[in-house]
């Protein structure tokens, strides 16, 4: 076993560091927030440039053909700075689901590998939460030259600034993944903003025109490769998750260097001290559990399963712990917009609930 | 020992409800639902101490002569228990329970006719000026400085954690009157006009998206020196004085039996795999175990109330609440968002004007929980961290 | 309402703390788990003449018909000290029964008063955990003269030192209270320890003879009978353990101001000052939820059973926090049996697994 | 990056679990089971070590030129894990993980021979006397003092938490040689014969009825200076060495995995309403966070043994290890309790000669849970607190 980061990871972490640690500083992140779309398009050139957006694909697909491992080294550095791309969404989600996708899909792909291209996942539907393998409601049905897709979906991540959404739907082989354009007749989209300042949509799907070749999966195959790329999403949630809180490790360490109060450094004072030591324990063993969760992902799926259900329960209270002693260590500062550690909280709290909560993730494991 | 609740109380409390019923205009209590963190909004709380100062309630804790109803410490917490499960909105809360006893307990004449009138009847907000950005938890080292000049005092210094001083005609404010004595002993407590030249205001966005705390610039302001209250330099005292005037509220006792009551709402109207989330074993113990807590709250606050001959120091009690009370805000309000799962994601601004409906899909029970426990974060910072909590129990209680 | 003590509840607490503080030393009460039987038969004596023992027997009964109240608060005294005699399961359980028996029993009531009569629940049976309600294996049969009780019981409180049993079981009317001598035909003790040093026994009983004037209850009377003795029975182990934690504070405290370390009092230890106020606050909730449990005790079953249910998980868990922190407040020598805090642990874990655990309850305040 | 294990490891791993198989009596293995401690008797700790001798594997971790096997780091883990599930007990730890590499690191030719040849046939029980009732966190305090008088030493104090000392044969004990030097510098590592004239032992009820650990009074002893470890002086050196020598040690973590093991199947025979207790929500739950929690704690501990590079002091990590590896057995070990029910408590004697069958009522997996449950309260207090381990770890991660 080794935990060391490889030449090609190291290298990759260098860059992510020196990039992110460049250009996502705190004002700039509050800046993007009041843009239309939230997101830094200029930077997401460069995601694809630094061959971020390639890491997963299969170099016959014109990618990386890198490994969860890599994913999971740049998620790191992302974290750290609550980088809110859509990164999970198109390059671990979607990639995956492009990659394994029954029909070639080579021109997304490229376009996805280039950076134009944002692929979202389409999914839960109003009245469900995180509804793993429920059947749809959403209906693709045979009609016109090919199919036709109708439905509601709810809290599609990332759905403002999409070019395609990837959906799911009860067709006549069962579960189907479907790739709709964004714009396409019959989409329409209502945006809203989340509380970590990404955005997410509402789509109302009536009557969109499906071709063979938007068909990615149908049936079980449909099952498998979707259980399997919300598993690389989650442990990808969960390794920006464990880079949040090692920078808030940082942060409050310095915090408490710096503020004064009573005379003497705040970190002085062995409670503080003490809070501190909780967050190191935290963080260290959230990073043990990502790594377990990592050497899980390519095991038969009901061991992956089970697994990565296991690390994000952890990893998630893990952060809760973390993220709210670092605002209790700001004191006021804490709680207002203009410092870090607010904004990692909020990072975190939607870190949490994608793709499977606490809850959620506990009965997975429980099962 | 007597444990039960006095017969007479339940008649009391039936006409109190009533009363709040009758008096509380609906738009008023839909927004104090719907935002539903500590206030409703400036606007509306004015409005609703107007309206309870019609009835001589805007005050009913007062002594009589001030314009207060006598009722007794139950029925206070009676009365407080039925408007906040109503959904009234508190009134404002510096104006009438902290400025408002430093004012008829040390004011003169005047300040108490100019004062107590206007908290009484609602005809402004009244902004706190305690902490500054070098003490959080530390007061006696404030820095803000007043210096006599004839019968003016010339402030300058800075302010934080200034609650709606934006909204707000006045302040009362800690200020050193002088340098040279020992800190406690140098500190006046002064009434401040904020539209006075060299006041600026900064609002300061929040993690919740709201903007009500503010930092207060004072740069050369002029302030007439008979807007002292008390004596020059026992404003240490008075800030006391009021800390320890109200033992309960940091307790916070009837917002987190509200709020608990919301979230058993919220988990009887949410569903997960088609079964209401109230069904669900790991928010039944959440809320078991919350519910305990709670309602262990209120029997402690209750003992406060009647006079528990008490072994310990009595501030140590008080610290035991507000210990409890806080950690049940963040508690309860956590459980509101992990009952509303993904939903709970959802910005809702706070600002009237960027509020935008939600549209169909869209529960309006899932608005403003979010925001409400973010900034039910601050509970363990403001008034005394929870560490500083601690260090006042285990001083007070064991002399550690 | 009034939380402060009567004069007589004064008078009684001040007699119990100055009996209990002069008797049981930690000396004392580890040399009596070296006896036979392992209560102090003096003491209990004492008890009797002290009037503890009728508290709750009616006036009419030779008793002094106080109120949960006064059973709090003497429970209270012995909870600060780790008295373990058998004063719940005599004073309030079979108290409480026999009080309310359908045929007198006026001989053996005056005997319990008079400290002669010591009277153990025999209710569990195998294979079960905290059955409050479920049907009786043990039979109540009709035979002989009136009737013939077998069955087997485990886990029966302070069996050992017990003159009677209250034996449960299934009855030609339901469930059955029966009343059966120690020693009598058919009945077979083995006895053992608890951790706390008192004492248990299991029961088998072979043909017992039983007759009507040893029925105490039958059917919904006994259920209803029985369930209240339970409840009374459990606030009563919540006070004790209200009364340890106090205790505890007071060891803890004492200790924390002569222990030296690191060259100081380890009293100045902040973090050590913070586990002292953690402990002070759970203390503190945990005596105003034995209030609330009082204080429903004279309401309807389904409200009283609630409440001691919710008072229970929460007074146990308080517990807990407090014993275990006072044992890492004295580092090496709080898991020895020479200090105080190793007894109190102990007492506190079978306070807390006395008819029924932390689980029972949770399920029950749940519901 | 390579998270798999190697596949060699797996074949490494079955040599060893049938090879231990193969080995270990079962009467040993059942005590191991029952008792469940830390430890097995010490009779039948030193059977085993002699076992594994005769193989040439009971100090397997030494240098091969002193008896160890030259297993890679983790080949020692897979061992250690697979006689820990085996229920095998340790060797005497005292001898073969802290006095053993002190010896083969500093001590010399003559106590090379004597020492380690004993301590690797298992020929007798070893003792550490470190800590005294006026230093428990605090080593550099010791006061027992050793006076240098020609050819031996005149110790005189006394030493507790001694485990096993009533036991053992032999000692390692640090002692103040020099009372004129800064603290640490004063102390030296001495071996002690504990038949010696002038050593009185005395056994230490335990909460949980056991009575390993011991006070060792020392009055006037006579030791040979001979039977001092390297230099003198250096004693506080080489209890650091031999403390920084075992960094995944107090982890605890084939104690925390194998109880964990053994409260699910507990789990799974308790009833409770019928049903096993496995499936009760509260249970399942609980079992599932601590399975989250011993799994981290496991690739902790891989990080450190595959050296790991590491941004911060490897001290803190280690600390990291022990404040998790302790609250687990307490975690895990009040969980078999919880799950035992009433049944945890019923008293079950420690001494062979008081133990009495307790029946068919009572199944033997109840016997011994809350005794381990009741001494696991040491874990976070022995080998430096749990405080102490958070103040390690804010000062060497952080500078704090």
């Amino acid at each position: 076993m080794d935990f060391n980061l490889s030449d090609l990871q190291r290298m990759l972490l260098d860059s992510a560091e020196r990039f992110i640690g460049d250009h996502y500083s705190l004002e700039h992140r509050r800046a993007l927030r009041d843009t239309a779309d939230g997101i830094d398009h200029s930077a997401w050139q460069t995601f694809a440039e630094l061959g971020w957006l390639a890491i997963l694909v299969p170099e016959e697909l014109g990618g990386l053909g890198g490994a969860m491992t890599d994913v999971a080294v740049l998620a790191g550095a992302l974290g750290n700075r609550c980088v809110r791309e859509p990164f999970t969404g198109t390059a671990v989600l979607a990639a995956t689901i492009l990659a394994g996708a029954q029909s070639a899909q080579d021109a997304v792909v490229e376009s996805l590998v280039a950076g134009q291209a944002r692929i979202a996942l389409a999914h839960d539907e109003p009245g469900e939460r995180y509804a793993d393998s429920a059947p749809r409601h959403s209906a693709l049905v045979a009609g016109g030259p090919g199919f036709v897709l109708s439905g509601q979906k709810m809290m599609v991540l990332d759905g403002p600034t999409a070019t395609h959404f990837i959906v799911t739907a009860q067709g006549p082989e069962g579960l189907t993944l479907v790739l709709v354009e964004d714009g396409a007749d019959g989409v329409a989209r209502s945006d809203y903003a989340l509380y970590d300042d990404s955005r997410a949509s509402d789509l109302t799907l009536s009557g969109v025109t499906v071709g063979a070749g938007q068909i990615l999966a149908t049936g079980e195959a449909a099952q498998a490769l979707l259980s399997l790329a919300l598993d690389r999403a989650r442990v990808t949630l969960a390794a920006q998750s464990v880079g949040s809180m090692e920078a808030e490790l940082e942060i409050c360490s310095a915090y408490l260097k710096e503020r004064q109060q009573f005379g003497h450094p705040i970190g002085k004072f062995q409670a503080l001290q003490h809070i501190m030591a909780d967050m190191f324990v935290a963080t260290h063993q959230a990073r043990s559990m990502l790594y377990f969760a990592l050497s899980r992902l390519e095991q038969p799926a009901s061991v992956r399963e089970r697994a990565v259900a296991l690390a994000r329960v952890h990893i998630a209270e893990a952060a809760q712990l973390v993220s709210r002693q670092s605002i209790q260590l700001h004191g006021g500062y804490g709680v207002t917009d203009e410092y870090e550690v607010s904004h990692h909280y909020r990072r975190q709290l939607v870190l949490e609930k994608q793709f499977g909560d606490i809850g959620f993730s506990l009965a997975r494991a429980s099962a | 020992m007597d444990l039960a609740i006095d017969r007479e109380l339940d008649d009391f409390r039936a006409m109190v409800r009533e009363a709040i019923a009758e008096m509380l205009p609906p738009r008023i209590a839909e927004l104090q639902k719907a935002h539903g963190g500590i206030n409703s909004g400036h606007a509306e709380t004015l409005e609703w101490t107007r309206i309870l100062n019609e009835r001589g309630w805007s005050v009913p804790h007062w002594p009589a002569e001030y314009g207060g109803t006598g009722w007794s410490p139950m029925q206070l917490y009676v009365f407080n228990d039925e408007a906040s499960k109503a959904w009234a909105p508190d009134t404002c809360w510096g104006a009438t329970h902290m400025c408002g006893p430093v004012i008829y307990t040390f004011g003169s004449d005047a300040q108490k006719e100019t004062f107590l009138t206007a908290f009484r009847e609602g005809r402004y907000f009244l902004a706190q000026g305690f902490s500054e950005p070098g003490n959080g938890s530390d007061l006696a080292r404030l820095r803000t400085a007043a210096r006599r000049e004839g019968d003016r005092y010339i402030v300058n210094g800075q302010k934080i954690w200034t609650g709606g001083a934006f909204a707000s005609e006045w302040g009362f404010f800690l200020v050193r009157t002088n340098p040279d004595v020992k800190p406690q002993a140098g500190i006046s407590f002064l009434m401040i006009k904020l539209d006075s030249p060299g006041v600026t205001i900064r609002r300061i966005p929040q993690i919740n998206g709201d903007a009500d705390l503010c930092e207060v610039f004072l740069d050369n302001v002029e302030v007439p020196a008979e807007n002292l209250i008390g004596e020059e330099g026992m404003g240490w005292t008075y800030a006391k004085f009021l800390l320890d005037h109200e033992r309960t509220t940091s307790s916070f006792i009837f917002y987190n039996k509200r709020e608990l009551a919301r979230a058993k709402a919220l988990a009887a109207a949410e569903l997960i795999d088609g079964k209401p989330a109230a069904e669900h074993p790991e928010f039944r113990s959440r809320i078991t175990r919350l519910e305990a807590e709670v309602t262990a709250l209120e029997w402690s606050v209750l003992r406060e109330l009647a006079n528990e001959e008490f072994k310990y120091d009595r501030t140590a009690a008080a610290s035991t609440l507000k210990v409890v009370g806080s950690r049940l805000q963040q508690a309860v309000t956590e459980l509101q968002v992990d009952l509303l799962g993904p939903r709970a994601l959802r910005f809702h601004a706070f600002e009237p004007e960027d509020r935008v409906d939600a549209g169909p899909l869209w529960p309006t029970h899932a608005e403003g929980r979010t925001a409400n426990a973010l900034i039910a974060r601050a509970s363990t910072i403001y008034g005394g961290t929870l560490q500083v909590q601690k260090g006042i129990i285990s001083k007070l209680a064991f002399g550690l």
